[in-house]
């Protein structure tokens, strides 16, 4: 029986099991009795648990998420409304979020990704802004898993489908494989859109006696309690929560998008929420805790598409593509007419009140009466116990065998699930709708055009799982340099970030830990980098029979490039050009590819983060950039040295011969070792003196890598490696993978 | 030059015409939203790519069978140019103003990227500014992109010269390995039997700006200015 | 009444997304499968008792709107909603 | 033997598809249809005479593969090919 029929059932006060499939426990059921004075009624038992999930009241994360720096002087809105919005001049501003939907992705990866998509997009043109470019952050399990390749198929899909359908372009993203997300894939969604600083648009419904009203999509029995399946463990039996599966239509999200734009455009709206999860009850209790006042709901007003349909059914279901908002007295007939001209369902639904409390009636009945107090400030929050992780010993790069040929093994490397090409990925999303993509996928940082300037906004989104497995402090700390680094090998200022925090149960001492260490990492990089975070999601749980995935805190950052006409492109340009490697050289091989895909084996510290040394590095790349002193930027990351100039001389259809190695190191160390705070430039042989002495002066070190020319990576003592072979390995690996269904 | 951009429930492409036409006329487009019976006198009559109607059913059914789209095809029929990108082109052909039907690509995915183009007529009022046999380079964004038509109207279109475009490898030999999407022998874009009406699965408004990495596609809209009043 | 109408690709009209489905089905160990195709399944009520009447609104939406004739045949069934 | 499958969304699942095709019948003059729903049809040819075990290998291809049955549910009638 599912909860929806077991619950009609019960009478005023609802059984031990009743409140247990809620989702609460005796401690909150009882903290929720004192709230309201009283015992509940079922459909005030539903609205108090998607309430207090943990999807809806960060009550493990609170107290945590506070130590993330949210101010700087670009920042218009950090975290707390739907999406953080940074200014970018000229009166423009960006607003921007990242969310999960990775739960639902296993469950129905096609629908699971989509509906991601679609509320990520909901909550940025909420804000009154046009969405313009879609990221996608990807995690799944190992090729081998017999799922991956059905999950990979379908989340790909999902995701394209609905932001094809949309018109806006998915612009970039980032995929892992990892047998740890066997049975808990990541998907993580990131929505940028852009608004005219004046006109945001907020959630607080100030003002009493005010027009509640819905629009969009028809409410079904869409995923109820999609939102506390969302917050709980995997199990064997979560196949029995399978009907929860939302179903996604592009179509009328994309009517909803031009529908709510158009009205935004007349000054008729005074708050508006989008119905994510736990829709009409966490949008109608945001939207009045916020505003500070009271807010009456008559259900028999909502428009559904199902006969029959309960208050605890309203107010708990998932159905896609619906918004909420507050207007101004007496403009409801021009709102219906914008909304009925798009062929969207309009219904006053309510009425904000100066009483401070919930009141939800349908048919007469009243159905809840909740003071809002008790759903908001009187919701849980946990400092639960945390036992930090200790680091692994740094590895010494002598105590790492090396290959017999680097060339071979650069080729082997490119071949593997962890660096081969994502094309296959991003040719089945729209990258170039609104024909403003002025860089697409395949380099460091996506660009699209601020529609009508010449500025442009650089898109990235970062974390390497492996490391902050390792260490999650020192891996978060990456992550956002890491993201701050690929905006900037654009040529980009680095303005500020969205998070997406994915880790295991955090009931768990050591994955509390796991938390902890990565909020502090992330704090440290985001501080010392002036890179704030505006906006993020946190989901926690992501594990299945006690195996949690590795913490994985996804970085969004977005940057701005005054001009786009300065903007670099990782591509090599021309034959004769020198290539240049600024940033220090350590041989990091701790937690390398090249360890776990030439050794199988991943172990050691990952390679540390000098935050100082970051931000001194990028800042000089950034104005050789802007002085036109460079042709082409690459930062090193996954796979080293080697890796990123292969990826420069693949995307330039340029080979290069390199230089010996300087011999302080075991070559492989240094071609193949993941420090941090490098990037790779191409410049013309006359820049090269000025590079020189802006590094030195930028107290950078700087080391001549070889030269562009010819079709082959050519490394002294080795037979060359011909583009077209590495090409063909690099470019191939993912599509026969898909293939061999 | 009078330009109108007909906007459908679902077109997201519509504002990339409007800005390719300005560029090239001088002068903003109509926008013309799909439930007005009226449509403005024009000298040609753009519909963009998208998907009306989310694409349900079948790409371009429910949108062929707008109010506006009769007054469309009534001006089609006396002559006024009307140019169909991708979801366009999916629209002429469900409206019946050009022949087949464009199918699920034999990928069966949605597939985004640069294709070459070999240009099958320099002398139309939307080609003219190409050079005979040049091979050009369009994006392509589609699902539904595999130009179907029985054999007989295949040999028709190419017995009257009526296929505009035909994917190719950048060399320009029109093979399978440049044929994204399983069209019938490479077809990207045809006219109707007057060279008045082009439907094609290309965007050329997509690389008609130095910024966004070619501009290809820009000297169709310089041939129309030319060509047309 | 209710119709059900199917609507399948003529004959010769090229089927990648059956011809999919077959390979997958084969991969999955069916290897007896042949033949494949897809095609829509369309629900609709008619609000007309008289089954003429329903059967020629049905053939209209079909010829219309619900198939593409130049590559789709359709076919349906009529039952008293 | 021959199959002929029709696979339908469960009951309660939203169906954009049918939504928007009924909208589309409404707009067309036919403004007495209503609950429109959309499915596929999918025509699978078994290399198996005994109806028994065709019919349990059409319900293995539709539970396996054919069907979603997440979200959808499927029928199927067999006929001899
Ligand atoms: N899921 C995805 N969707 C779209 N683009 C992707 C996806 N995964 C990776 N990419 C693209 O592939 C390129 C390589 O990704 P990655 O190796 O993560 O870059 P980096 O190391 O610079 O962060 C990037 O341009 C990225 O945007
Ligand atoms: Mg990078």
């Amino acid at each position: 029986m599912n909860i929806v029929a077991k619950a009609a059932r019960a009478l005023k006060a609802p059984s031990r099991d009743i409140v247990a499939e809620h989702g609460l426990s005796p401690e909150e059921y009882r903290r929720l009795v004192d709230a309201i004075g009283r015992e509940p009624s079922l459909t005030e038992l539903g609205i108090f648990s998607v309430m207090w999930s943990e999807h809806c009241s960060y009550k493990s994360s609170r107290v945590w998420l506070k130590k993330l720096p949210t101010q700087g002087p670009q920042v218009i809105q950090g975290p707390g409304e739907n999406a953080g919005v940074v200014d970018i001049g000229d009166g423009h501003a960006a607003v921007f979020k990242m969310e999960s939907h990775n739960h639902p992705s296993y469950i129905e990866p096609y629908q699971g990704a989509a509906t991601g998509v679609g509320g990520i997009m909901r909550d940025v043109f909420t804000m009154g802004a046009r969405p313009i470019a879609n990221m996608n952050a990807l995690r799944f399990g190992a090729p081998d898993h017999p799922k991956t390749r059905h999950l990979v198929a379908g989340v790909v899909s999902g995701i394209g489908d609905y932001g094809n359908c949309m018109g806006v372009p998915t612009v970039g993203g980032e995929t892992n494989f990892d047998p740890r997300y066997n049975d808990n894939i990541l998907v993580n969604a990131m929505t940028v859109g852009l608004v005219d600083a004046k006109r945001i648009f907020r959630s607080a419904a100030k003002g009493v006696g005010l027009p509640v009203v819905y629009v969009g999509s028809k409410t079904g029995r869409d995923g109820i309690h999609g939102a506390t399946m969302a917050s709980a463990e995997f199990d064997e039996a979560s196949e029995e929560k399978r009907p929860t599966v939302q179903v996604g239509d592009p179509f009328t999200e994309k009517l909803l998008l031009e529908a709510c734009l158009e009205l935004m455009a007349t000054d008729t709206i005074v708050a508006i929420q989008d119905m994510g999860a736990a829709g009409l009850t966490s949008s109608s209790v945001e939207m009045a805790d916020k505003g500070g006042v009271g807010i009456e709901l008559e259900l028999a007003r909502v428009p559904t598409r199902e006969e029959g349909m309960t208050a605890y059914e309203m107010m708990l279901s998932e159905s896609q593509e619906r918004m909420l908002m507050v207007l101004k007295p007496g403009v409801e007939v021009q709102a219906e007419r914008v909304f009925k001209k798009w062929g969207l369902d309009f219904a006053v639904i309510g009425y904000t009140t100066d009483t401070g409390r919930l009141v939800v009636r349908h048919a007469g009945a009243v159905e809840a009466d909740i003071p809002l107090a008790a759903l908001a400030q009187a919701a849980p929050v946990y400092e639960r116990p945390w036992t930090p992780k200790t680091p692994p010993a740094a590895l010494d790069p002598h105590d790492v065998p090396a290959p017999n040929s680097l060339l071979d093994c650069l080729e082997i490397m490119l071949d593997s699930p962890h660096l081969a090409s994502r094309r296959w990925i991003w040719e089945q999303y729209d990258h170039m709708v609104m024909a403003d993509t002025v860089q697409r996928p395949g380099g460091d940082a996506a660009v699209v055009r601020v529609h009508g300037t010449q500025k442009g906004l650089a898109i990235s989104c970062d974390v390497t799982p492996r490391y902050c497995a390792a260490d999650p402090r020192e891996g978060a700390k990456q992550a956002v340099a890491e993201c701050w680094r690929n905006l900037t090998a654009a040529g980009a200022d680095p303005l500020a970030i969205t998070d997406c925090l994915n880790f295991g149960n955090p009931e768990r001492p050591e994955i509390m830990g796991e938390f902890v260490g990565a909020i502090e990492g992330m704090a440290e990089a985001c501080a010392a980098l002036s890179f704030p975070v505006v906006s993020g999601n946190v989901s926690l749980y992501n594990e299945t029979n006690g195996a949690a995935i590795p913490p994985t805190p996804a970085v969004g950052g977005v940057g701005l490039i005054p001009d786009i006409a300065q903007m670099a492109t990782i591509a090599l340009k021309r034959d004769g050009n020198l290539l240049l490697l600024l940033g220090a050289e350590h041989g990091q091989l701790g937690q390398s590819l090249y360890t776990q895909i030439m050794l199988e084996r991943s172990h050691g510290a990952p390679p540390p983060v000098d935050l100082d040394t970051e931000r001194r590095t990028g800042d000089l790349v950034r104005n050789l950039i802007r002085e036109g002193a460079v042709s082409a930027v690459h930062d090193v990351s996954d796979g080293g040295l080697l890796v990123a100039i292969a990826e420069m001389a693949l995307a330039g259809n340029q080979g290069v011969t390199l230089e010996t190695a300087p011999d302080h190191l075991p070559a492989h160390a240094l071609w193949f070792g993941e420090d941090q705070a490098r990037y790779v430039v191409e410049a013309a042989p006359d820049k090269a003196d000025a590079i020189h002495k802006a590094a030195a002066l930028a107290e950078v070190p700087i080391r001549l890598l070889g030269r562009v020319g010819g079709d082959a990576i050519a490394i002294t003592g080795e037979t060359p490696l011909p583009l077209k072979t590495l090409r063909a390995v690099h470019e191939d690996w993912l599509p026969r993978f898909m293939a061999h269904g | 030059m009078k330009t109108s951009v007909i906007v459908f429930p679902g077109s997201n492409c519509d504002r990339d015409a409007a800005v390719a036409l300005e560029a090239a006329t001088g002068h903003p487009p109509a926008m013309v939203w799909h439930g007005d019976a009226e449509l403005p006198n024009s000298d040609l009559i753009v519909l963009p790519g998208g998907f009306s109607y989310g694409d349900y059913l079948r790409s371009g059914a429910m949108a062929a069978h707008s109010p506006v789209m009769r007054e469309v095809v009534k001006r089609a029929k006396g002559g006024t140019p009307v140019l169909g990108i991708c979801n366009g082109f999916q629209v002429l052909t469900e409206a019946r103003l050009l022949p087949g039907v464009l199918m699920r690509n034999a990928t069966l995915k949605f597939i985004c990227k640069d294709v070459y183009l070999k240009v099958e007529r320099s002398d139309s009022m939307f080609t003219h500014r190409y050079v005979l046999g040049e091979v050009v380079r369009f994006p392509v964004a589609h699902k539904d992109g595999s130009y179907f038509a029985d054999e007989d109207t295949l040999d028709r279109l190419e017995g009257e010269g009526r296929v505009a475009f035909r994917y190719c490898e950048a060399s320009g030999a029109v093979t399978e390995v440049g044929n994204p999407n399983g069209s019938s022998r490479n077809i990207a874009g045809i006219y109707n039997e007057t060279g008045t009406v082009l439907g094609l699965m290309p965007h050329p408004e997509r690389l008609a700006d130095p910024a966004l990495s070619g501009t290809d596609g820009a000297k169709m809209f310089a041939s129309l200015v030319e060509a047309l009043p | 009444m209710k119709a059900r109408i199917t609507i399948t690709l003529k004959q010769g009209v090229l089927d990648p997304q059956g011809k999919a489905i077959e390979g997958a089905l084969h991969a999955l160990g069916f290897g007896s499968v042949g033949n494949v195709r897809q095609g829509k399944y369309i629900e609709v009520e008619v609000d007309e008792s008289d089954p003429a009447k329903a059967r020629a609104a049905v053939e209209r939406m079909c010829d219309q709107l619900l198939a593409n004739t130049i590559i789709e045949n359709y076919a349906y069934e009529l039952e008293a909603a």
